[in-house]
C-alpha cells in the first residue's frame, strides 16, 4: 500500500472505523436482500445495487451532520442510508408496499427522506446535479450552515446539467460538493468510449470547481478527503470530488453483464471496499470475533427488513389520487 | 378608476410579495437589467441582486435550481423569457418539479412560479412566438395560469407565488403595454375561477390570454348584429372552471373555444370534448373551435397572419353556429 | 399464419430499411450491446458500429446531432430508450427539427425518427411510463406514430423512415413480447390509414398502442352482451384518419375514445372534439373519452393500476352510452 | 504590434486581403443598413448586428471551400454573407418580402443558404453546436472530406449542449471546428459576471477539443490560425477556436446598451477589426484610393439591396401553409 495510506492505517480511530464498517455491511447486506427479493419478484421494479461503491457513500456522508443535504441517483440505495434513512422504509418501498418511504409511489429510483436531508434519489441521470444546485442556493438564500453532497456517476458528466449545474454552484459561490462515482460503466457502456478527453475531473477543474481524486474503494481515503472539502464546501467554495471505483454487479439486479470479462469481475472483488477495510481494521487490532458479529448483526437487520417488508400491506389505493398538487382535481375528467 | 399596464401589473405583484415574504426571489437572465421586456425594473435596486438574480443561459440549471431551492422551503420565481425557450428544460419541469411531491410519497412540495411569455409579438418567427399551454395542462402536478388583464396578471402571480405547486405562469408578449383597471390592492386571484367578461344569451365564448380580447371585438361585432355572446376568460387553465362554463353553456346552448394555440390538441380540444361529453342535450349547435391551423408562425406579418385568430374570424364562425 | 413478436417486427424492419438505404443509421445508449430492450440486437454484427452507434448519454445532442445529420442527407434513426428522457431533448426536436424546413423557407427537410417508448410497463413509476403522444400532435411539423400490433411495428417503422418529416415513433414497451400475425415482407404502412380491428354496429370505440387490446377485449366482453362495437386502430395520430373515425361514427352513432394517457389534453379531446364539431346530429348519445386520471404513474401496482384503463372501464361505459 | 503580427504584415498578400477588406466592409455596409432599416421600421423583428466582429467571420470562412458547412446563431448576418450568400435575399428576409432566403418565413434569426453551405442561422442560444456535430457526422458517415464550422458566443458556453456538442465530435472523430466569438456580453449580461472558472477554451480543452485563442479584431491572425486549424479539423480531429472580440452595437439594433460605459465604447472602436486591416494593408503598400474605392462599393452595394428589397412584394399568402411538412394538411381543424 502507498506511503499515505500506510500512514493513515497507522493512525486510523477504530471506533469510527468499526462504525463505518458497520455501515458498509449494512449497505451492503440490504443491497444482497434487495436483489435476492428481485429474483423472487417481491421487488417489483428494476434496482440498481451499489455493490462495490460502499466506501464512497460511507465515506462522505460520515462526515455529514444530520441537517446537511445529500442528493442521489437510481443508483441510491447506500448513499441513502449512509445519510441515516431506515432500511425498513426502503425495503418497503421496493417491496411497494404501505409505510414505504414514498408511500409505494416511487419504488427504488425515488426514494428520499427529507427527514435526514436525502432529497431524493432521481430517475433520470445527471437531473439531480441542477436539483442540488439549487438546494445549495437556498441554503445560501437562507444564510444557513448546512452543506449539500451530490452524487452522480461518471456517465452523468456527458450530460448537459454536469455543465450547467457545476457552472451555478461557482457562479453563485454555493456551498456544495460534487462526488462523482467513476465506477467505469453506464449501463452496458464503458463510460470512457463515450467521453472525450481525460473525464469528469479535468472537466470540472475547467469550470473553475476545484477537484480532487480518490479511491472510491478504500474508506479511510475518501474520510479523509471527504472531511476537508465537505468543510471548505461548506464556507460557499464548491468542490468536486472524483471517487474511481467500480461496480460489482451488473448495471440492474437483472444484467448478468456479459459485456465484461469475468477475470475482470474476480479481479475487482479482490478489491472489495469491504474486505479493504476489515484488514486496516484487523491490523489496527480489531478482532475477528467483533468484525464478524458486525457482519452478522447487519445480515440479521436486513433480514428482518426483507420478513417484515414482505409482511406489509399493500398501500390503500386512494393514496393513487394523494399528494398530486393541492389545486385542481385529479380525478375529473377521467374513466 | 386608477389604471394600470399588464406588465407593470406584473412587476407591482413581485414586488408585494418579495415585500411580504423574504423566501420569495426571482431568477433568469438579464433580471439585473430589468429583464427583457422590462417586467423586473428597478427591482434589483429594492431586493438586492440575491432575490432579483442573474443568471447564466443555462435554461435547465435555471428550471432545476429552482425545483432544488423549492424544495428547500424558498419560493423561486423563475424568468424563461420565451415560452420558447422554456422547451430547453422540459425535464426539470415535467419530471422533476411536476413529480417530485407525488414521487416521494408527499415529502414535499415544489412552491416555483415558472414565468413563460407566449405568444405571437411582432415578426419574431417560429422560435420566439408559441403558446404551448395545453402541453402543461396535460401534466399532473402542474397550475397553469393565462392572464388576460393587467388586474389579473396582478392576482394571478400573486396566487401563483403563494401557491405551494409548481406554475406554469404564462404572460402575454402582446399585452405588455395594455393599459386596464388597477387591481383592488393586496387581491389575490383563486385558481379556477373565470371571469365573464361580458354577458349574453346566444352563445357562449370559453378563451384565455390575448385572445380573450379578441373575443370581447368579436362579441361587440355581433352585438351589433344583435347576437349576445357570453365571453369567458378562463384565467386558468388547470384547474379550468368548469362549473362557469357549464353554466354559460346551459343557458345559451352554444360553446366557442377561441384561443391562440394551434387548433389541434389544443386545450381548446379538452373544453370542447368536456361540454360535448357533459351537456350534449343543451347544445343547440355543435361546439366549435376557433384556434390556429397546424402551421409554425412566420415572420412576415402576411404570413404570421395566417395563423392569427382574428376578431373576424371568430364573427363568422359565431353567425354560422346561430344560423345552424 | 407466420407470427411475429411486436419487438422482432420493429428490429426486422430496421435491418431491412438499413440494407436498402445506406444512409439510413441508428444512434442511442447501449445499441452495441442491443438497446435497452434489445430493440437492436446482433444489428451491430450485420451494420458495424458506425450505423449502429453507441451514443454517450446526452439526450439533447443525440437528438439534436440527428437533425444536423438528417439536414445533410442521412436518415437517423434516434433511440430515446423511454420517451420520458425525451424530455431532455424537447428544443432539439420542438424548435428545430419541426420547423427547420418551414423556418427555412423549403431549403431543407429533416427525415430523422426518433423512437420513444411510451406506456406503463411494470413497476416503473412516474419518470419511466409516461405516454406523451399528445403533445408531439400539436406540434406543426411532426408525425406521429403509435403502434399498436407487430405487423404496424414493421409496417408503421419502414413508413417512418422513409418519411421526410420527422417522425416521433412511439412504441409500447408493454408489447414488446406481443405476438401477432407477421406482416407481408416488404410492405410499407400508409400514415393517416387506420385500421378497423373490430367491425361492429352500435358504437365506435377508437384507440391506439396498447389500449387497442384493451378496446378488443372489452369489445369481446360487450358482445356477449350484445353490444358490437367497432374498433378503430388509429396506427397515426398525426395525421389521424378523420374519415375512417367519421364513418364509423355515422354508422354507430356512439364515439368513444380509449387511451392510456392523462384524459385533461389527452389526443382523445381532438378526436371527441372533432366529432362534435362534425358529427353533431349524426350522435345517438354524447361522445366519451375513457382515459387516466390526472395523477403522475405510482410504483406500487394497486396505485398504478388506478392509472390504468382497464377493459371493465370501457365495458362499463360503452354500457352506459348504450343506455343513454 | 506583437512580433508575430509585425511578422504576418511584412508577408501579407495583398491580393488575398484586399478580397478580406472588400467582405468586411460588405459585411460593416450590410450591418448599417440594416440598422437603419430597423430605424424605418422596415425591418419587422429583432436583429442582432455583427459590427466589430467581422473579422472573425470572414477570416474563417476565407478558408472554406464553397461545399464546406457553417451554422451560426441569432448574430448571424456576418457569418452568412462570408461564407457567401446574396445579401439582397438577406434583405429581403429581414423586411419579410418574396424572394428572401426563407420566404419570408424567418426573419434575421433563420437565415440559411444551403446552396453555399450555410445550414442556418439559430434563435436558440448554443442549439446550433448540437446540430453542427450531427452535420459533421453525416459527412463521416458519407465518407465525405468537407469540414463544418459552428460559430456561437461567449454565452453560449454555458449551455449544456456546448458540452454535450463537443464531447460528440471528439467521441465520433468529426470533423468540425467550434469557433467562439467571445464578445463580453451575452446580452446585457457580462458574460463573465455568469461564468465560472477561466471560461470557454479551458472548458473545451477539457472535453478534449485541441484549442486556441487568437484575437478576433486582426484579420490576418484569425486567418493564418484558421487556415491550420480547418484542415486539421477536416482530417476528423475537432478543433476549438476562442476569437477574442467586442460587440461594438448594442445586443439588438434597439438595444442603446447603456449598461455598459461610453468610454469603454469608444476604446473599442479605436480597435475596429476593419480599420485595423486597412492600416495594415496601407503599409504592404495598398493606396487609399483603392480601399475608400472598395469601401465605396461596399456601400453601394448594400444600398442597392436596400432599395431593392424596399421594393419588393410581401409573399403570397399561400406559403404560410407550404413546406410544413409532407404528411398531414396544417389547414385541418383550424379556424
Ligand atoms: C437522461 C437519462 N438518460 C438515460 C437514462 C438511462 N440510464 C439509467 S442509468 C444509466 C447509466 C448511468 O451511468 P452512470 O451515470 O455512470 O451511473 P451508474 O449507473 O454507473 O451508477 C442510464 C444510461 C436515464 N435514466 N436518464
Ligand atoms: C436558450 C436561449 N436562452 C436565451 C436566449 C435569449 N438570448 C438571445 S441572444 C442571447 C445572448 C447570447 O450571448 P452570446 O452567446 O455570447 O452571443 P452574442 O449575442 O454575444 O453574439 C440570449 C440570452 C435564447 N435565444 N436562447
Ligand atoms: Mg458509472
Ligand atoms: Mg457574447
Amino acid at each position: 500500500m502507498s506511503a499515505d495510506q500506510s500512514q493513515r492505517a497507522s493512525n486510523l480511530n477504530v471506533g469510527r472505523c468499526l462504525d463505518q464498517y458497520r455501515e458498509m455491511s449494512r449497505i451492503r447486506e440490504f443491497e444482497l436482500a434487495a436483489i435476492r427479493s428481485a429474483e423472487e419478484k417481491l421487488v417489483l421494479g428494476a434496482i440498481h445495487p451499489s455493490i462495490g461503491q460502499e466506501a464512497v457513500a460511507v465515506g462522505v456522508c460520515g462526515n455529514l451532520r444530520r441537517e446537511d443535504i445529500i442528493l442521489s441517483t437510481h443508483r441510491g440505495h447506500g448513499h441513502t442510508m449512509a445519510k441515516g434513512a431506515d432500511p425498513l422504509a426502503m425495503m418497503r418501498e421496493l417491496f411497494g408496499r404501505a409505510g414505504g418511504y414514498s408511500q409505494g409511489k416511487g419504488g427504488s429510483m425515488h426514494i428520499a427522506d427529507f427527514k435526514v436531508g436525502m432529497l431524493g434519489a432521481n430517475g433520470v441521470v445527471s437531473a439531480n446535479i441542477n436539483i442540488a444546485a439549487g438546494a445549495a442556493h437556498a441554503i445560501k438564500l437562507k444564510g444557513g450552515n448546512e452543506v449539500v453532497v451530490c452524487f452522480f456517476g461518471d456517465g452523468a458528466t456527458n450530460r448537459g446539467p454536469f455543465l450547467e449545474g457545476l457552472n451555478w454552484a461557482g457562479v453563485f459561490g454555493l456551498p456544495i460538493l460534487f462526488v462523482c462515482e467513476d465506477n467505469g460503466f453506464a449501463a452496458t457502456t464503458r463510460t470512457k468510449a463515450m467521453t472525450y478527453g481525460a473525464g469528469p475531473a479535468a472537466r470540472a477543474a475547467a469550470i473553475g470547481v476545484k477537484t480532487t481524486e480518490v479511491d472510491g474503494n478504500d474508506l479511510l481515503a475518501v474520510d479523509e478527503i471527504a472531511r476537508d472539502l465537505i468543510e471548505e464546501a461548506r464556507r460557499g467554495e464548491p468542490r468536486f470530488l472524483l471517487a474511481k471505483t467500480y461496480r460489482l454487479t451488473g448495471h440492474t439486479s437483472a444484467d448478468a453483464a456479459p459485456y465484461r470479462p469475468k477475470e475482470e469481475v474476480e479481479e475487482r472483488w479482490l478489491n472489495d471496499p469491504i474486505v479493504n477495510l476489515r484488514r486496516a481494521l484487523s491490523a489496527a487490532g480489531a478482532s475477528d470475533a467483533d468484525l464478524d458479529a458486525i457482519a452478522a448483526k447487519a445480515k440479521q437487520e436486513m433480514t428482518e427488513a426483507y420478513e417484515t417488508a414482505k409482511g406489509t400491506d399493500w398501500p390503500a389505493k386512494e393514496l393513487a389520487y394523494t399528494d398530486v398538487q393541492d389545486i385542481g382535481d385529479p380525478r375529473k375528467g377521467a374513466f | 378608476m386608477a389604471k394600470i399596464t399588464y406588465i407593470e401589473a406584473g412587476r407591482q405583484a413581485l414586488a408585494e410579495e418579495m415585500r411580504r415574504d423574504p423566501l420569495v426571489w426571482a431568477v433568469g437572465e438579464d433580471l439585473g437589467r430589468g429583464g427583457v421586456f422590462g417586467q423586473y425594473k428597478g427591482l434589483t435596486d429594492e431586493f438586492g441582486s440575491d432575490r432579483i438574480s442573474d443568471a447564466p443561459i443555462s435554461e435547465s440549471c435555471i428550471m432545476g435550481a429552482a425545483v432544488g431551492a423549492a424544495m428547500m422551503g424558498t419560493r423561486p420565481v423563475v424568468e424563461m423569457r420565451f415560452s420558447d425557450f422554456a422547451l430547453c428544460a422540459v425535464d426539470e419541469l415535467v419530471n422533476q418539479a411536476a413529480k417530485a411531491r407525488y414521487m416521494f410519497g408527499g415529502q414535499t412540495r415544489v412552491p416555483l412560479v415558472v414565468r413563460e411569455p407566449i405568444g405571437m409579438w411582432r415578426s419574431s418567427a417560429a422560435q420566439h412566438s408559441q403558446s404551448l399551454e395545453a402541453w402543461y395542462a396535460h401534466i399532473p402536478g402542474l397550475v397553469v395560469a393565462v392572464p388576460a388583464t393587467p388586474a389579473d396578471n396582478y392576482a394571478l402571480l400573486k396566487a401563483a407565488i403563494r401557491c405551494d405547486d409548481p406554475v406554469v405562469y404564462m404572460e402575454h408578449k402582446g399585452l405588455w403595454p395594455l393599459e386596464g383597471d388597477a387591481p383592488e390592492e393586496g387581491v389575490v386571484a383563486e385558481f379556477g375561477k373565470a371571469r365573464i367578461a361580458r354577458e349574453g344569451a346566444d352563445l357562449t365564448i370559453v378563451s384565455w390570454s390575448a385572445s380573450v380580447h379578441t373575443s370581447m371585438e368579436a362579441a361587440a361585432t355581433l352585438a351589433e348584429a344583435g347576437i349576445e355572446a357570453e365571453v369567458i376568460d378562463l384565467r386558468t387553465l388547470w384547474p379550468w372552471d368548469r362549473e362557469a362554463v357549464f353554466a354559460s353553456v346551459e343557458k345559451t346552448g352554444r360553446l366557442m373555444v377561441v384561443h391562440e394555440a394551434v387548433s389541434v390538441a389544443g386545450f381548446g380540444a379538452e373544453i370542447a370534448a368536456t361540454v360535448a361529453e357533459s351537456l350534449h342535450k343543451a347544445l343547440k349547435s355543435p361546439v366549435k373551435r376557433v384556434a390556429a391551423p397546424r402551421i409554425p408562425i412566420s415572420y412576415a406579418p402576411v404570413l404570421e397572419d395566417e395563423a392569427r385568430v382574428t376578431a373576424a374570424a371568430v364573427v363568422a364562425a359565431a353567425q354560422a353556429m346561430i344560423a345552424n
